[in-house]
């Protein structure tokens, strides 16, 4: 590592002397600065939504998908025996995490909106509920239905499946749309930057041929154009991000009421995520200068 | 050597000694650049060889090129500058970029500006200079290295007498120390010029062939 | 207009012998083809998510925005009665567009994923549910309750705003967020091809100096690079919003099951909204050019 | 006429009569670019009044001195072309941007060429051309349009003898059709040549002023 460390400092030091060759900005090297910028902004915003809705998803399946609801619509004298069976058939059931049946208390909450809080639910022909909660893997719905109107012939089971589904089916969606821009974007920004290092080399053609003239080796030639556009690039990445991360974080002021939707933004550790964007930039004008610089460079004898 | 097309230049064998002072001429679009340009290795024969300090071109690797570029100086027909440096950055590029010091060799640069008469235009862009200028430039540029070997293609083309006198006195003495030098010109003055001073040979290039001119000049 | 139609007409054909003097295409020339092309790939992947969560948050706010219920808890003998009066006094709340009380059926709907189908709701003392639907000014709820505590003591108006608030804010933040990012990507792409055209101009400083030393008037060199740089921006910027539609269209396969989100994409009338995109792409690279190819110039003498 | 700094012309009254044939010299670096740059409008006197065709620079408008530039045709010292055009299309870029019919003229065009000896090479690009075919071209690009005055810089700076003759003899036929001539060169032998053909006035720039040289070259 030690060798390359000092490489890595060497080359981001730079030799003032070798630097001066290089013409000082014009419109393609702004390009290159603003395209870097322009696109890390970009790229941290869609970050943060696809990171966002990512969350919501996450909420949205963990907390539909993995709960079901078994009724026990039988006469109060079978109620307690039947939702003991249902309880017994359920802990077999694989696929079953827990299953608890519901007090009438919770009962009572369920129901409050609808009826208020004074309804007599013990003294009501009013099924038991029992919660489902599903491992990983999940059950066998039918095989569970089938042992079911064997053994509790008053349990309905209620697997949710019919609403949930597109609830999933949306969030993963999001997520993927989330993930697809930023792929998106990083794809168009790889590019640009790449046309922008490669615009800014052909304006500098002269430069280099002097140079190759005079007797400077292409490594030499190569590295002061490569330096000069990878610095450009993670510089003008670095203030995009900043920038970014800014506008992110003044966006969301309502993030304590609109708990529904995760707050657009970053949580705990996904802060590092953006930090990620201007070394890649940065990785990418340095390949594609590198990239042009030799190809420039190899058309002149 | 020929460009896709016709044949240019044929059948020429020549090797210039060390120490040698040369003049090329021959009419315009003959091939006197495309001659220079082959002994510097900025194109390679279609065929045949060429060597430079003893090792064929084609068998030299691009880095090769260049260390030996720095042993020959060059100045070129369509002088090429770094368009955002002054004249004498410009004039010192070739240290600059074999890595060596510029403050060592301040005092030779000075000198150098002054006897091709751009002490006052040192600062000057390249942009900025008259056509003569720019030639003067380019040949204090091509001896900055004090290179083993000069060529230069119509270095007097925009100068008057007296400053073309002064520049052929200053390549008439780098050859006195030993540097080989050949010179595309057409300027038959300056041939004759340079003849009362030093055993310049002519070569003349027509009909595709290299000739070596009599004494008739 | 039928003069200026003239004018646009010949400037599209342009002349062949002028078109001629700009060099084809270099580094900076395609540059400025691909930014256009993928900032309005961008752009209509922006728009078709900018589009699809507006509509998603219009959804939210109809359906949870103007609803709320209102339950009487009365001894069955004064359901009737308090009902009516109820009634009455919603007819003649202001910001109520009407109320209505739900039918025995409609209870036993809500009531049947909990209790099942059998639930007898005529002999419970179930609470008889009202559906209130506000106008658009919505009403004062404060002042309800106080109207309804004197006339119906039973009454208890839940007005849903605990928990429609914060979808709403969801939904409007999702709707904002595609705009931002619309104006965003709009501001990035207009600047691009700003910077694309000036670097491509910049590169042909020589063509340009040349055409002037040699008689051009400035009208006819700003016209040759202007034409074919808009030319160039229109024709990235179409082949961007072409590629972009078919994503999108390709996209969402599985429309018809995940109805809860409206599918990313555009539905009627709003297939036009991309198409304004490479015209206006066109413009801003017209706009750049000229300003940048009459800059060049005056700088010329 | 100053670039900033210290004054570079000064004191100098001169108006070109048509048909007449100027010789401007002067040392590298005295001004002589600078004055042509005056004459076709490409600089702005820093002080005093410079007319072309009877007015005054200084109110033309950029279309003015467009127009007026298409009366004038100017070989520049340093040549520039559109490199991604072949010499042909280069030389007839005059006729091109002026709206002219192309191919009426292309008779006209293929002489030229034939008198500057590019022929052969008029399909090559601008970059494929020896210096001197490069300044031939400039050359036939000044006087494609007939303008009533050419001004040279330095046109033979990069040809041999013969060539430079013939490219003297052409600039002669044109000023006994009435053009008016003026030439920038430093090549006393070109002067001597073209005195026994017309009667030229040399313009000699030295000390900042314009001097009428006398019969004794
Ligand atoms: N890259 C090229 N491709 C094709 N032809 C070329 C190229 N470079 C030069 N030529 C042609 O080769 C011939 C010789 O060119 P060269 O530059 O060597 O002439 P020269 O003797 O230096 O002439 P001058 O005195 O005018 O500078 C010319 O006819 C020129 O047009
Ligand atoms: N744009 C400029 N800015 C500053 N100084 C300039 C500029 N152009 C020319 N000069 C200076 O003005 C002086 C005269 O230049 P000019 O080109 O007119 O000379 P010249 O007589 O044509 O010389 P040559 O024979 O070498 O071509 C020179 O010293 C030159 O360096
Ligand atoms: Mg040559
Ligand atoms: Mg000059």
């Amino acid at each position: 590592m030690t060798p390359d460390l000092t490489r890595i400092t060497a080359f981001l030091a730079g030799d003032v002397q070798a630097d001066r060759l290089v013409p000082p900005t014009g419109f393609t090297a702004r390009l290159t600065v603003f395209v870097a910028a322009a696109m890390a902004f970009l790229t941290v915003f869609a970050l943060a939504l696809s990171l966002a809705t990512g969350r919501l998803a996450d909420r949205w399946s963990d907390e539909l998908a993995r709960a079901s609801t078994l009724r026990i619509s039988a006469p109060m004298d079978q109620r307690e025996a039947q939702t003991t069976a249902a309880l017994r058939v359920l802990e077999t059931t694989p696929g079953v995490a827990s299953a608890r049946a519901l007090s009438d208390e919770e009962q009572r909450a369920l129901l409050e909106p609808w009826f208020g809080p004074d309804l007599p639910v013990e003294s009501l022909p009013i099924p038991q509920l029992i919660e489902v909660i599903e491992d990983e893997t999940g059950y066998d719905a039918a095989g569970l239905r089938l042992r079911l109107s064997a053994e509790v012939p008053g349990a309905v089971l209620d697997d949710h499946t019919r609403w949930r589904r597109p609830l999933v089916m949306a969030a993963d969606r999001l997520r993927l749309l989330g993930w697809l821009s930023i792929a998106l974007i990083g794809a168009a920004t790889a590019a640009m930057i790449t046309l922008a290092a490669q615009a800014a080399l052909a304006a500098n053609a002269q430069v280099i041929a002097v140079l190759r003239l005079v007797g400077a080796r292409d490594a030499y030639i190569a590295q002061a154009f490569v330096r000069r556009f990878t610095l450009r690039a993670l510089g003008g990445a670095a203030a995009g991000t900043v920038l970014g991360m800014i506008a992110v974080l003044i966006l969301p002021s309502a993030q304590a009421e609109a708990g529904f939707l995760t707050g657009l933004g970053f949580q705990g550790w996904h802060w590092i995520w953006p930090l990620v964007i201007p070394p890649l930039g940065a990785a990418v004008a340095f390949a594609a200068t590198r990239h042009a610089a030799q190809r420039t460079l190899r058309e002149l004898s | 050597m020929s460009y896709g097309g016709g044949e240019l230049l044929s059948d020429i064998s020549l090797t210039l000694s060390p120490g040698s002072f040369h003049f090329l001429t021959g009419p315009s679009g003959a091939g006197k650049t495309t001659f220079l340009k082959l002994c510097y290795g900025a194109l390679l024969p279609t065929a045949g060889h060429v060597r430079m300090f003893g090792a064929d071109v084609r068998d030299m690797s691009r880095d090769d090129v260049a260390l030996a570029r720095r042993r020959i100086g060059v100045v070129h027909q369509d002088v090429q500058f770094l368009d955002h440096l002054p004249v004498a950055d410009n004039v010192a590029l070739p240290l600059i970029v074999s890595g060596r010091d510029r403050t060592d060799e301040s005092e030779n640069l000075s000198e150098l500006l002054n006897w091709v008469g751009l002490s006052k235009r040192a600062g000057a862009l390249p942009a900025e200079l008259s056509g003569g200028e720019r030639q003067r430039a380019a040949l204090a540029r091509a001896v900055i290295m004090s290179p083993e070997v000069i060529l230069a293609d119509e270095p007097t083309g925009n100068i008057d007498w007296e400053m073309s006198q002064r520049l052929l006195q200053l390549l008439v003495e780098l050859n006195r120390m030993g540097k080989t030098i050949m010179i595309a010109t057409h300027d038959m003055n300056l041939i004759r010029a340079a003849k009362s001073q030093v055993q310049a040979r002519v070569l003349r290039i027509s009909q595709r062939r290299l000739h070596t001119a009599g004494a008739d000049l």
